[in-house]
């Protein structure tokens, strides 16, 4: 039940962007296209799990045995940047088709906040690995059920005639406002 | 051990780590981007309208440096000065290209060219032309409808309510082509700005035989043929019923605008002739 | 419940002002001018010149191409010019002009009014007498039937629909040739029977023509594999596609004809027009053609020749009113306004209406409501809104995914749009593009 | 440009000094912020332990014991005594019933039971809600002394009656044996604060635990030493 | 001939729809559920309706006039349907100021800031409620008692509504059956003869509205039926899973706004999707929804939220949920292929 | 470029917030109330200055290659030191905060000005770009801030402007920093436009 | 019919073999797409050579379009990352629901991606043919 309560919670309720303000420029200026969202959220589940994994350890074994948690940032950085490198260094050497598909179709993941956010705030959390590992999937989830989402709604958007002023970023944030406050209708479902 | 110590230590090794994976990563992928790009990009006008054929200024900023020889390349957004400056960042030469303008060939105003229906569709020259050949008996003219005025980025196109076509505004009109592109009738042309804005150009497309092409329009050019006959350099042609005057030929003379029983041919930015018999109605609705 | 199709469909008011009036044949006109183009495809190739005397039935342009029908001289006379001539688009396109002199025909054409019920010729022959006397379809596409009725090689028909339908509103001359030329038009059935080969033929027609529905159902009663199907009231019925899912239930794929799901549409009107060339040699030279309006004094059928200007036709049904404010060849829904009253009339025209002024307007447009009325309205299941607005901002990609190039172009959308979207104006654009496009990759 | 050129030995090396200065460096801030890091954090505790009970002359950290409710937490109990004589005691408790989340708050209760003062230490409730429990069950001087006050045309506008705060919201000085400490609606003693009736029994849940602990404990180990020297070794954190 | 002819592509004729006459179709089909409104908490009714579409009214000529710059289009009447809407989804003892900013909201933000009618993607009437219940949700949940207060607005006597009072009492440890007792009958419930907003509690009325919307044809039953369908099917899965914690099926669909959501709100053409599949899977998105707020979420209703929610998903299942295309049935293709 | 508008072009003209869209996630995370705004611009600008001086100064001796990662060691390690600082000295904003400090380290604007920026010109010019970035983005969420406190909870830095009863909360929550920054970016295009 | 659902990106050709052209394209990170591209140039932008089929012969230098179905775009991530992900997810249920042991069960998770991306590289010669890529001259 408290894996069910981690999932809803990461998704619905405490939804990264729509609530806790991370992976904002990715959500706003990721391509209109829903498919390339949906492409967006694999890698950055995959990604997000991946550096939690490894971060956790890092402060299990490293940081908190040494008394050094104030490393957390600058090391956390190095590594999620490294791994994600890694990723693609792995992909590239590994399957030169499937490492040309996505590069054709999906924009790079880079060390987005997002990525470090969750990061930080699983290890903050006093999870254990499992649960770790679940948030930082969830929160991804619900990274991409938002991106998806206001990918649709731009793509409609597009098709209108918005007043000059809102044009771009204002109906943006504006429609991610909306989304935002329809989103607390959640609250307290975990 | 002192927290200095197992810092310093704790952060070399993962510093070290990550280096390597990062400095491998940057051998295999990361870019050389050519800084003359930037140096390009900047001087390009940033309007990111496509007359130059590519998706946008950057584009066409990677593609100036690229491009072993930029003759062929124009951004007709800057013209010759801005390819200027981009020749001198790129050590290259460029082709003086002649500044080019858009043109309007009809005169089919409402008073030269009796509306004998009423369109009530899309307000859309193709749309329009998908269906009729237009409201007055010409079927080559102008709908009015304003393709070419919505496809101009630059604002240099307006619609003249009064005689219902439209208006090239030569301060701003950049010469990008969308306007040509727009228009159902092929009524646009992109033509040599000429000295002072001084040029000559023959009014019409209809290619109807004289008669009909007259009855439909007061204005129209009926291909009688005048103009070829007294031009000095044989600029003029006659093709189906239709005159064209070659802007490379074309020396300005103003001989054929005289000579046009119907006024087809237009004259602009010309002083007032002296000749007072000559003088027939100069087009003055491009300011 | 009667039988209909699946999908969309709308019901404006039915008008049929002149349902009740008998086919009357039009006086000749003194001069009729007969475009070469009169069909879907290639222009025929006129055979006349200038000062040439032509009879009634000659042939004066041949096919131009497969896909082209031959034409014929609707009237006795003399050749006055081959020229271009405005056409109802406002377009000039080329025509053949002949000074009416009395009333001579070809002497092999049968003129009584002799029922022939035998029908002598073979399937083959029958297509190719079709051919060359210039039938095309007169149910408004005008495609010219000897293609139709030749299936391309391993398509076999299995059904032949009699389009009956007539659902525009106001047009009645489908409604009065079943009803006055009931037996020739079960003959033509027969002969098309006979050149398809198939044993099964339906005559669709919509419930709001009941005297018809009695009429053929008693002629047809002693005909083996010829039927009568009711319909319910619904535009555009008279689609092709509509009307093979209304009556077989059976839905032509996207892009696909008929003939993939085993059925050809004629029109009644061809079909009389078939029975006539086949069994009397009598070439497509006249039709009937409704003149109707709300303010039209005595709207009638006549019969009349290719060719009569449309002035003509007003004329006997008691003269243009006083403010008309638009004249329109064929229906309401999907007949195209007229720019002069100059123009001939071809062998497509079914109709002519003529409206008011102040129903000749269009209301001002608003921002689409996303109602999705048109969407439901849609008989092919498309959504209009989503086309227009692609075709307006030029997204061909889209607008060929979402399947612009399947509007049958019936207007039921802009009729229903409450923003008054003018829908069909866009799409029709689009299509043009799309297909250019389509076109293009091939 | 004069950079150095990308030679592996020159990366190395720059690599390592680098994250040699800078661990260097880090290290340094480190120990220089140390101590004040734990200042600040003791003395947020202090603050709070100094707020909820009257005035104390030991460390209540150090004096630092824990006990465990029914439902599996722990409560921080905070001792504080005058010239050796306990003049109350802090207890930090919490309740996982909050709108939000878990609020954690720190109570002081008397050594005769009565309630001294509270403060809430952690909250996740809403802003402008849930929040005004911060002050919401304290007396209601207290209450209103940071707001500007409004005027009547607005507060007729925004439906903002006057006497809002008024009612028996206060927990401060009450005696939980006679007053029932739970919201109204629920047939207790205090009035909930208004739209935030969960916020509010979460609160008055927590403060109920801290008591009921305290009073577990005055009645079991009224003057228990050892179970405060067993308790220890979860002393500061 | 001297005439001109008017010239314009096919069709010639329409049908005579046009948006006024289906905006104020809504506003007829509300009269019932206002007059029920007015009727049982009196002046409060009349009062916050008429301040709700004034402004509404308001706002949108102000905006399009000033801000906009475009001519004023407030006789469509889509701004008194947000405005009446709005209303609706208020206590009638809300204080005018808030129906004000909730009007602006509804308008300047939910509306006019995408461009106005048509291309908001989220139910203007419910962005400006949803904004007021997170902006003042003391306001917004204290509910005038019905019959008590007829002639009083601002100091109307207040009470719960059923749904806070099963909330209430559910996290308080009491049982369903227990809190029933404290209900009005479901007679009582389907008249209205309850607490709640405006316009929401009368099912009876609301449902004569639904029912004269979809005789002219404004709207098509796929939404209603969905919302409602699977509000009932979800209730009744959890209704006999657990009767002591779950209320039955026809409690929820008797109270709170599930019947103004589907009927009116849901509807709403902006913001739904456009095929009847669409339809169908848009409305039981707002019954699961609404029935996991009110069920296991914390507020006591979830109708407005449910609806915004899925109003953000429209786009994509207009995407993805195409009407069902001609010649789509793989039946026909083959039947002559075989001969 | 002369200096003085090296400096001031990030208060308007480049306003990393208002015109080119970057570092949200801060922007509209902390902007709660006016204080928390300015205290994050705050601590941005000094990492902005601090390894802007940094990388000007080493820039020289940085290998093409390695230049990512030692920027992000140098960058990072500015940010732990605001990090344990703040913790020291200022634990209330340090709380408020919360997690958006550390990720100051993956906001563009830093790691943008030290690429495109100090790692090509002089100290002094470095610092004055760090400086007017930084100070820009301070600005923009100052502004945010006060706009959402004000309207949120009607006061401004924490002074009490009108009754906190009069404010609409949703500024304060999440929702309401998206359309507060929504309109506030529409205003300032306007502004721009017309001047 | 070709023209739907497909993705299209800009490239430049780099050399041609046969019908075979490598194509150089430059792929952009999520935050490059945002207006800051001029800003922020870090480690965002890369570079990949693409091997696509051609029906017409291009030269080194050439600018065009590389045009794919976007269902593929979509099975390409199933492939890198989205079955990899289950993988870990699942291993790491399982050796933890098991063991109990955090450190092993992490360890297993992360080490279950060299055999999937060892037998990736296995399956290699099939991804070349799924996903190859048509490409068409920019903008004529
Ligand atoms: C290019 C083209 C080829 C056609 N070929 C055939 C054909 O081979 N057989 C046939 O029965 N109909 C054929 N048709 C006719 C159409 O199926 C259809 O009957 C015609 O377009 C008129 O239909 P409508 O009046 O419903 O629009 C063809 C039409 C076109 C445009
Ligand atoms: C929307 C629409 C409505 C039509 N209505 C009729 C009709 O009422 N009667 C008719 O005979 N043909 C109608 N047609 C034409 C038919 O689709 C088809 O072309 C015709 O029945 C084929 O017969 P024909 O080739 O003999 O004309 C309609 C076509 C469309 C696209
Ligand atoms: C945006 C929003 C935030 C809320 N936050 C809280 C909160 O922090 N604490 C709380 O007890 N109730 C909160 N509520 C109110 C609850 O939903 C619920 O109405 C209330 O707790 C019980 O109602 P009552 O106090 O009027 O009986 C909030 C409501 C809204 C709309
Ligand atoms: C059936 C129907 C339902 C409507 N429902 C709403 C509604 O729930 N909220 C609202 O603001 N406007 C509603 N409107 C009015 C109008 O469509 C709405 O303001 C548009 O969303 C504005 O673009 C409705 C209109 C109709 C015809
Ligand atoms: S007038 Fe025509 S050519 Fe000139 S700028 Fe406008 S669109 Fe381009
Ligand atoms: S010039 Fe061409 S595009 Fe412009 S209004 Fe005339 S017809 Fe339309
Ligand atoms: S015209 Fe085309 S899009 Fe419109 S309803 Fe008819 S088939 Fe559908
Ligand atoms: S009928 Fe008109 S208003 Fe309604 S969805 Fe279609 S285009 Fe839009
Ligand atoms: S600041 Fe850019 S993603 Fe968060």
């Amino acid at each position: 039940m408290t894996y069910f309560i981690i999932i809803i919670s990461a998704i619905f309720v405490n939804n990264i962007v729509l609530s806790q303000f991370l992976g904002i420029c990715p959500f706003l200026g990721v391509s209109k296209k829903i498919s390339t969202g949906l492409g967006m959220t694999g890698a950055v589940t995959f990604v997000m799990v991946i550096a939690t994994i490894v971060t956790y350890f890092i402060q299990k074994l490293i940081l908190v045995p040494f008394g050094i948690t104030f490393l957390q940032t600058i090391s956390f950085i190095l590594v999620i940047a490294a791994l994600v490198q890694l990723v693609e260094i792995v992909l590239k050497k590994v399957s030169p088709p499937l490492y040309q598909a996505l590069g054709v179709f999906l924009p790079l993941i880079t060390t987005n906040c997002a990525i470090l956010g969750v990061a930080i705030m699983t290890v903050n959390r006093d999870f254990n690995l499992l649960e770790a590992v679940v948030f930082s999937a969830s929160s991804a989830i619900g990274f991409g059920l938002a991106l998806v989402t206001f990918a649709g709604i731009r793509e409609q958007l597009e098709l209108v005639e918005i007043p000059k002023g809102m044009q771009g970023a204002p109906i943006a944030l504006l429609v991610a406002g909306i989304l935002a406050m329809a989103f607390m209708g959640f609250a307290g479902m975990v | 051990m002192s927290i200095v110590l197992i810092t310093i230590l704790t952060l070399a090794g993962l510093g070290a780590l990550a280096a390597v994976i990062l400095y491998l990563a940057s051998q295999k992928f990361k870019v050389f981007e050519d800084p003359r790009i930037d140096q390009v990009e900047e001087v390009l006008p940033a309007a990111n309208c496509g007359g130059c054929g590519f998706p946008g200024c950057r584009a066409f900023a990677e593609a100036l440096v690229k491009a072993d020889d930029i003759s062929d390349l124009n951004c007709p957004v800057g013209g010759a000065e801005v390819m200027g400056k981009v020749a001198q960042i790129l050590g290259k030469e460029v082709a003086k290209s002649e500044p080019k303008i858009a043109v309007v060939r009809c005169n089919g105003t409402c008073e030269h060219r009796p509306r004998l229906n009423q369109y009530e569709g899309a307000p859309s020259c193709a749309a329009a032309s998908a269906l009729y050949g237009g409201e007055t008996g010409c079927s080559f003219g102008c709908y009015g409808l304003g393709d070419c005025v919505d496809a101009c980025n630059f604002d240099a196109m307006y619609m003249d309510e009064k005689t219902g076509l439209p208006v090239v505004i030569e301060d701003n009109c950049v010469a990008c082509g969308a306007c040509v592109d727009a228009c159902p009738k092929n009524i646009i042309e992109l033509r040599k700005k000429g000295p002072k804005n001084r040029r000559i150009f023959v009014s019409c497309v209809n290619e109807e035989k004289g008669a009909v092409a007259r009855k439909a329009c007061s204005v129209a050019c009926i291909g009688c043929g005048k103009c070829a006959k007294v031009c000095p350099f044989d600029a003029i042609t006659i093709k189906n019923n239709l005159a064209y005057i070659d802007d490379e030929k074309c020396r300005l003379c103003r001989k054929c605008v005289a000579e046009c029983p119907t006024n087809a041919i237009h004259e602009l930015n010309f002083p007032v002739r002296k000749n007072k018999t000559a003088v027939k109605e100069t087009a003055t609705e491009e300011k | 419940m009667l039988k209909t199709f699946k999908i969309g469909g709308v019901h404006p008011h039915e008008w049929k002002l002149s349902a009740e009036k008998q086919i009357e044949v039009l006086p000749l006109p003194k001069r009729v001018s007969v475009p070469v183009t009169q069909h879907i495809g290639a222009p025929a190739k006129p055979l006349v010149k200038k000062g040439d005397i032509v009879k009634t039935g000659q042939m004066i342009a041949a096919s131009g191409g497969f896909v082209s029908a031959n034409i014929h001289s609707p009237v006795s006379g003399k050749v006055f010019k081959v020229d271009q001539t405005v056409d109802a688009s406002g377009y000039r396109k080329p025509a053949i002009i002949i000074d009416v002199d009395g009333d001579e025909w070809l002497d092999d054409i049968d003129r009584s009014d002799k029922l022939v019920k035998e029908i002598t010729l073979s399937g083959e022959e029958i297509i190719k007498k079709i051919g060359e006397m210039g039938i095309v379809g007169m149910g408004g596409a005008t495609f010219p039937s000897h293609v139709k009725l030749s299936p391309p090689p391993g398509k076999k028909c299995e059904i032949l629909i009699i389009n009956g339908v007539e659902c525009e509103p106001y047009l009645t001359s489908d409604h009065r040739l079943m009803l006055e030329k009931s037996e020739e038009l079960i003959v033509g059935i027969r002969i098309l029977m006979k050149a398809l080969n198939v044993n099964k033929a339906v005559i669709g027609i919509e419930n709001n023509k009941p005297d018809a529905i009695k009429k053929l159902t008693e002629l047809t009663s002693k005909e083996e594999g010829i039927d009568v199907q009711p319909l319910k009231v619904k535009y555009p019925q008279g689609g092709e596609k509509q009307l093979i899912d209304a009556i077989t239930g059976r839905q032509v794929p996207s892009g696909k004809l008929p003939i993939e799901v085993g059925a050809v549409v004629q029109n009644v009107g061809t079909t009389v027009a078939v029975y006539e060339a086949v069994q009397k040699n009598k070439p497509l030279i006249e039709r009937v053609v409704t003149v109707t309006g709300p303010a039209i004094a005595q709207p009638s059928n006549f019969l009349a020749r290719i060719g009569t200007p449309i002035e003509q036709l007003i004329e006997a049904a008691g003269g243009l009113p006083q403010d008309t404010g638009k004249v329109i060849g064929g229906g309401p829904m999907m007949g195209k306004a007229l720019t002069s009253l100059e123009v001939p009339i071809t062998k497509g025209s079914s109709g002519l209406l003529v409206l008011p002024d102040e129903a000749a307007h269009r209301q001002p447009v608003k921002n689409c409501i996303r109602c999705s009325k048109c969407v439901s309205a849609c008989p092919m299941g498309l959504e209009p809104y989503l086309l227009m607005i692609e075709a307006e901002k030029e997204m061909w990609d889209r607008a060929e995914e979402d399947r612009i190039m399947d509007c049958i172009e019936c207007g039921s959308c802009s009729f229903t749009c409450p923003a008054h979207r003018p829908l069909l104006d866009y799409i029709r654009l689009g299509k043009g593009k799309v297909g250019q496009i389509i076109r293009s990759r091939q | 440009m004069g950079k150095t050129e990308s030679s592996l030995s020159n990366m190395a090396l720059t690599l390592i000094t680098i994250t040699l200065l800078t661990g260097a460096a880090l290290g340094y801030v480190y120990k220089l912020t140390e101590k004040p890091v734990a200042i600040a954090k003791e003395k947020k505790q202090q603050e709070a332990i100094r707020l909820v009970v009257p005035e104390f002359d030991n460390n209540p950290a150090q004096e630092m014991y824990l006990i465990p409710t029914s439902d599996g937490d722990s409560l921080k109990v905070f001792p504080a005594k005058k010239e050796g004589k306990k003049v109350g005691c802090a207890i930090e408790s919490i309740s996982h019933n909050g709108f939000g989340g878990d609020v954690k708050i720190m109570v002081g209760i008397l050594p005769d039971g009565t309630i001294y003062n509270y403060q809430v230490l952690e909250h996740k409730e809403t802003p402008g809600l849930g929040t005004k429990m911060t002050t919401w069950f304290k007396p209601s001087e207290e209450d209103n002394v940071s707001k500007a006050s409004g005027n009547a045309f607005f507060n007729w506008l925004f439906g903002i009656s006057n006497n809002s705060g008024g009612g028996n919201t206060s927990i401060v000085g009450v005696d939980p044996t006679k007053t029932k400490l739970e919201v109204s609606a629920d047939g207790g003693d205090i009035d909930a604060i208004t739209a935030a009736t969960i916020s509010s029994r979460a609160f008055l849940e927590a403060v109920r635990k801290a008591w009921y602990a305290y009073t577990e404990i005055v009645d079991t180990h009224s003057s228990a030493t050892t179970k405060e020297k067993n308790s220890q070794e979860g002393g500061m954190q | 001939m001297n005439q001109k002819l008017v010239i314009s592509p096919s069709p010639h004729i329409h049908s005579g729809d046009s948006i006024p006459a289906n905006m104020y179709g809504v506003i007829i089909a509300l009269l019932p559920a206002l007059a029920t409104s007015v009727w049982l908490f009196g002046v409060g009714a009349l009062i916050v309706t008429f301040t709700s579409v004034a402004a509404c009214v308001f706002f949108e000529w102000i905006i399009q006039k000033y801000l906009l710059k475009v001519t004023p289009s407030i006789t469509d009447g889509s701004a008194i349907v947000t405005g009446l809407l709005l209303a609706f989804n208020l206590p009638t003892n809300i204080p005018i100021g808030l129906i004000i900013i909730g009007a602006a909201v509804a308008i300047g933000i939910g509306k006019m800031s995408f461009g106005g009618l048509g291309n908001n993607p989220f139910n203007p009437a419910l962005v400006g409620r949803v904004f007021l219940l997170i902006s003042y949700p003391v306001q917004m949940t204290t509910w005038p008692t019905p019959f008590a207060s007829r002639l009083q607005y601002i100091d109307a006597q207040t009470g719960a509504t059923p749904l806070s009072v099963i909330k209430e009492g559910l996290s308080n440890g009491q049982t369903i059956p227990e809190l029933m007792e404290r209900i009005p009958s479901y007679l009582d419930l389907f008249l209205g003869k309850t607490g709640g907003s405006a316009g929401e509690m009368a099912a009876l009325a609301l449902l004569i509205g639904g029912v004269y919307l979809l005789w002219k044809r404004i709207i098509t039953w796929h939404i209603p039926v969905s919302v409602i369908g699977s509000v009932v099917i979800f209730t009744g899965i959890l209704h006999l899973a657990n009767p002591s914690t779950f209320a039955d099926p026809l409690f929820h669909i008797l109270t709170g706004g599930i019947m103004l959501g589907a009927f009116f709100m849901a509807t709403d053409y902006a913001t739904s999707p456009m095929s009847n599949k669409g339809m169908l899977l848009y409305g039981a998105g707002i019954g699961i929804i609404t029935v996991l707020i009110r069920c296991f979420g914390s507020y006591p209703e979830g109708v407005s939220f449910a609806i915004l929610i899925m109003n953000g998903f429209t786009p994509l299942i207009n995407r993805y949920m195409k009407p069902k295309r001609f010649g789509e049935t793989i039946k026909t293709a083959r039947v002559q292929t075989s001969k | 470029m002369n200096q003085w508008s090296n400096f001031t072009k990030g208060f308007f003209k480049e306003n990393p917030v208002f015109v080119m869209l970057l570092g949200m996630c801060p922007t509209l995370g902390v902007t709660s109330s006016a204080i928390n705004g300015l205290g994050m611009g705050l601590a941005t600008t000094f990492v902005l200055v601090m390894s802007n001086i940094v990388v000007a100064l080493v820039k020289d001796f940085i290998p093409e290659k390695v230049r990512i990662p030692s920027f992000i060691v140098i960058i990072a390690s500015f940010v732990t030191i605001v990090e344990m600082v703040m913790q020291a000295w200022l634990p209330a904003l340090f709380e408020a905060l919360g997690l958006f400090i550390p990720l100051i380290v993956v906001n563009c604007i830093v790691l943008g000005r030290a690429e495109a920026f100090a790692s090509k010109n002089s100290v002094g010019s470095s610092i004055i770009d760090g400086l007017g970035m930084g100070l820009g983005f301070s600005l923009a969420l100052t502004i945010l801030g006060t706009t959402r406190e004000l309207l949120g909870s009607g006061k401004a830095f924490g002074l009490p402007i009108f009754s906190e009863s009069y404010g609409m909360l949703v500024f304060v929550l999440a929702p309401g920093a998206f359309i507060a920054l929504g309109y506030l970016i529409a205003l300032i295009n306007k502004i721009r436009r017309a001047g | 019919m070709a023209g739907k659902n497909q993705i299209e990106h800009e490239g430049i050709v780099e050399q041609t073999e046969g019908d075979h052209v490598k194509v150089r394209i430059l792929t952009q990170s999520a935050c490059a797409s945002c207006h800051a591209k001029g800003v922020c140039t870090a480690a965002d932008l890369q570079e990949k050579i693409i091997d696509a089929s051609s029906d017409r012969t291009y030269s080194a230098g050439d600018r065009v379009t590389l045009v794919g179905e976007s269902r593929l775009g979509l099975q390409a991530a199933w492939w890198a990352y989205i079955l990899p992900l289950i993988l870990m997810l699942g291993t790491l249920i399982v050796t933890f629901s098991l063991t109990k042991d955090e450190n092993l069960s992490g360890l297993l998770a992360l080490a279950i991606l060299v055999p999937y991306y060892l037998l990736i590289k296995i399956f290699n010669k099939k991804f070349l043919k799924t996903f190859s890529f048509t490409i068409k001259p920019s903008m004529d």
